[in-house]
């Protein structure tokens, strides 16, 4: 697709805006529509862009697979570590109020951003593993059969196409 | 007319657009088409959605139909051969029967329902009020949605990440190349006599 | 009252792209009503933000406005390179 | 109260959305899908633009600055990604050899000169 001057030349204008919104719908979910799960909607949506436009081995230099992984687990662990924290502050499981001492409301307010937060992480990674992986298959079937018919060459393609 | 006749006007007009593209989808016999058809779905469905004045449900569809959704049916369809989805259009008796019966079912049980939008309803009255109520003074947020996403069944979303955490591993298990590459690699070591064969 | 008939003007140009969708011809047919369909989609949410004075659908709106010609893109790969992971031109 | 906001607000929204279906028709009527690319994108400029435009005046008389620059950013990425996504419908189509129709395919009834 790199060769295509005018998706390349517009996506890149548009990316930036894509996941400037993304965030925006991240932490302006308590004043408006939008959440974690939205937010991370739309900032795959910008990964995904840039990975149709510039090819899936770049994006993949980018954001590589490990770190995708990781943060699928990341998001899920924020959150529940919240609910641990609370229960460690002497609350119930997920009661934010516990977070401030002082102020039960500005607890809340914390938990809530924290792990809409981490909502936000996991769904961004898990759509963009999913992408990653659906598109990359092709690739790895092409491989294999590369590989069954002629050894030498399968040899050089594992290099380049083995994800990291 | 006032806003509330005209909103409910064109909510009949999108509920039959939405009629027409479901009936559209059901005889399409190709799988690109039925994608594109669903993308039209999504959109309609985003409309209603935000006529029925669930912001946050609308959003949610917007950002999947329009992010994500088409892209990776896409991308199955490169995976599979489409082409060869070639299902004739007959007429089977006993299915349409059964899905007659029950929509007739679900229309007749509707008769009890209250109307869209009423003060009284019992889903209106019995923990709506409550969230009503003590949000502000509780958790002080002006979206009532993500407060009681958030924070009063902060467990049932705890469960949501996790469904989505587990579907983006099966993704990972079933399709990843790790286990294909370390196949090969292994079938390459203790292959060299085998050549051969393949 | 204007933005009910404006609304309901956007509903009839719905209609005809949906109708183009279900005809055909061919699969770029279909194409070019989704995307058709997408950008009504994008005025009518503003104009129902407006009908219903709750302009904070305009954050739908643009959600929409933005992300909308992703899935085009994605069909223009999948037409040229059956491959939506390809990466570089293949000599 | 039929103020001079509300008029020119109901008159650009009025005439973008009569642009819409004008163009929504074109795409039923034209014979191939170039053609019908062409009816489709060319409401996508300047119908936007006026359906836009028409529900900004009111915001702008009463100073709601916030919905205003929305609304001029919602314009200003329909501008963007609309051509984009007209490109890419024309490529596709292009590979998918698809022909478009000539003068002399066309019948009578399409407007065909043959």
């Amino acid at each position: 697709m790199i060769e295509h001057l005018v998706p390349r030349i517009l996506a890149k204008l548009l990316i930036p805006f894509i996941l400037l919104f993304g965030l925006y719908v991240q932490f302006h979910g308590d004043f408006g529509p939008g959440g974690g799960f939205q937010a991370g909607v739309i900032f795959a949506a910008g990964i995904i862009l840039y990975a149709l436009i510039y090819g899936l081995d770049r994006a993949r230099r980018v954001i590589t697979p490990g770190l995708v992984a990781f943060l699928v687990a990341l998001g899920l662990l924020i959150y529940a570590g919240v609910g641990v924290a609370t229960l460690l502050l002497g609350a119930e499981f997920l009661n934010y109020g516990a977070l401030d001492s002082h102020d039960p409301v500005h607890g809340q307010h914390l938990g809530i951003l924290i792990i809409e937060f981490g909502v936000g992480t996991t769904v961004a990674a898990v759509m963009i593993t999913i992408f990653y992986q659906f598109a990359g298959r092709l690739q790895i079937t092409r491989e294999l059969e590369s590989d069954e018919t002629d050894d030498e060459d399968g040899e050089e393609e594992e290099m380049t196409g083995s994800p990291q | 007319m006032s806003v509330g006749e005209w909103e409910a006007l064109i909510n009949v007009v999108l509920l039959g657009l939405l009629l027409v593209v479901t009936f559209g989808i059901i005889r399409l016999r190709n799988l690109f088409g039925v994608v594109m058809l669903a993308g039209i779905y999504s959109l309609l469905m985003a409309m209603v959605f935000t006529l029925l004045d669930a912001v946050d449900v609308a959003f949610t569809e917007a950002a999947v139909g329009a992010g994500v959704s088409t892209i990776l049916s896409l991308g199955t369809l490169a995976l599979i051969d489409s082409r060869r989805e070639k299902i004739p259009f007959r007429f089977q008796f006993t299915p349409m029967l059964v899905a007659l019966v029950t929509g007739a079912v679900l229309l007749w049980g509707m008769q009890d329902m209250p109307a869209v939008g009423t003060a009284d309803a019992p889903n209106q009255v019995h923990v709506a009020p409550y969230y009503i109520e003590r949000t502000p003074v509780e958790i002080d947020v002006p979206n009532i949605v993500t407060a009681v996403l958030a924070s009063y069944r902060g467990f049932d979303t705890l469960g949501e990440v996790t469904v989505i955490f587990t579907a983006g591993i099966g993704v990972m298990m079933l399709l990843s190349s790790m286990p294909v590459i370390g196949a090969r690699r292994r079938r390459r070591r203790n292959g060299d006599d085998q050549e051969n064969d393949t | 009252m204007i933005y009910g008939v404006a609304a309901l003007g956007l509903l009839v140009a719905m209609l005809f792209a949906i109708i183009r969708a279900l005809l055909g011809p061919t699969l770029m047919d279909r194409v070019m009503a989704v995307n058709m369909f997408g950008t009504k989609t994008v005025l009518l949410l503003a104009v129902l933000g407006y009908l219903a004075g709750r302009p904070e659908f305009l954050d739908l709106a643009l959600v929409y406005a933005l992300m909308n010609f992703i899935s085009i893109i994605a069909v223009l790969k999948y037409f040229r390179y059956r491959d939506l992971g390809q990466s570089r031109v293949r000599s | 109260m039929m103020d001079w906001t509300v008029i020119a607000s109901g008159v650009l929204v009025i005439s973008g959305a009569l642009l819409t279906i004008v163009g929504a028709y074109g795409t039923l009527r034209l014979p191939d899908i170039y053609t019908r690319l062409h009816a489709a994108s060319i409401t996508d400029t300047l119908a936007t633009f006026l359906v836009l435009a028409g529900l900004a005046v009111p915001s702008l008389v009463a100073g709601e600055w916030l919905i205003a620059i929305k609304l001029l950013f919602v314009l200003i990425f329909l501008w963007f990604t609309s051509p984009i996504a007209s490109y890419s419908i024309g490529h596709a189509a292009f590979f998918a050899a698809q022909k478009p129709k000539l003068d002399h395919d066309l019948t009578d009834a399409e407007g065909g000169t043959a």
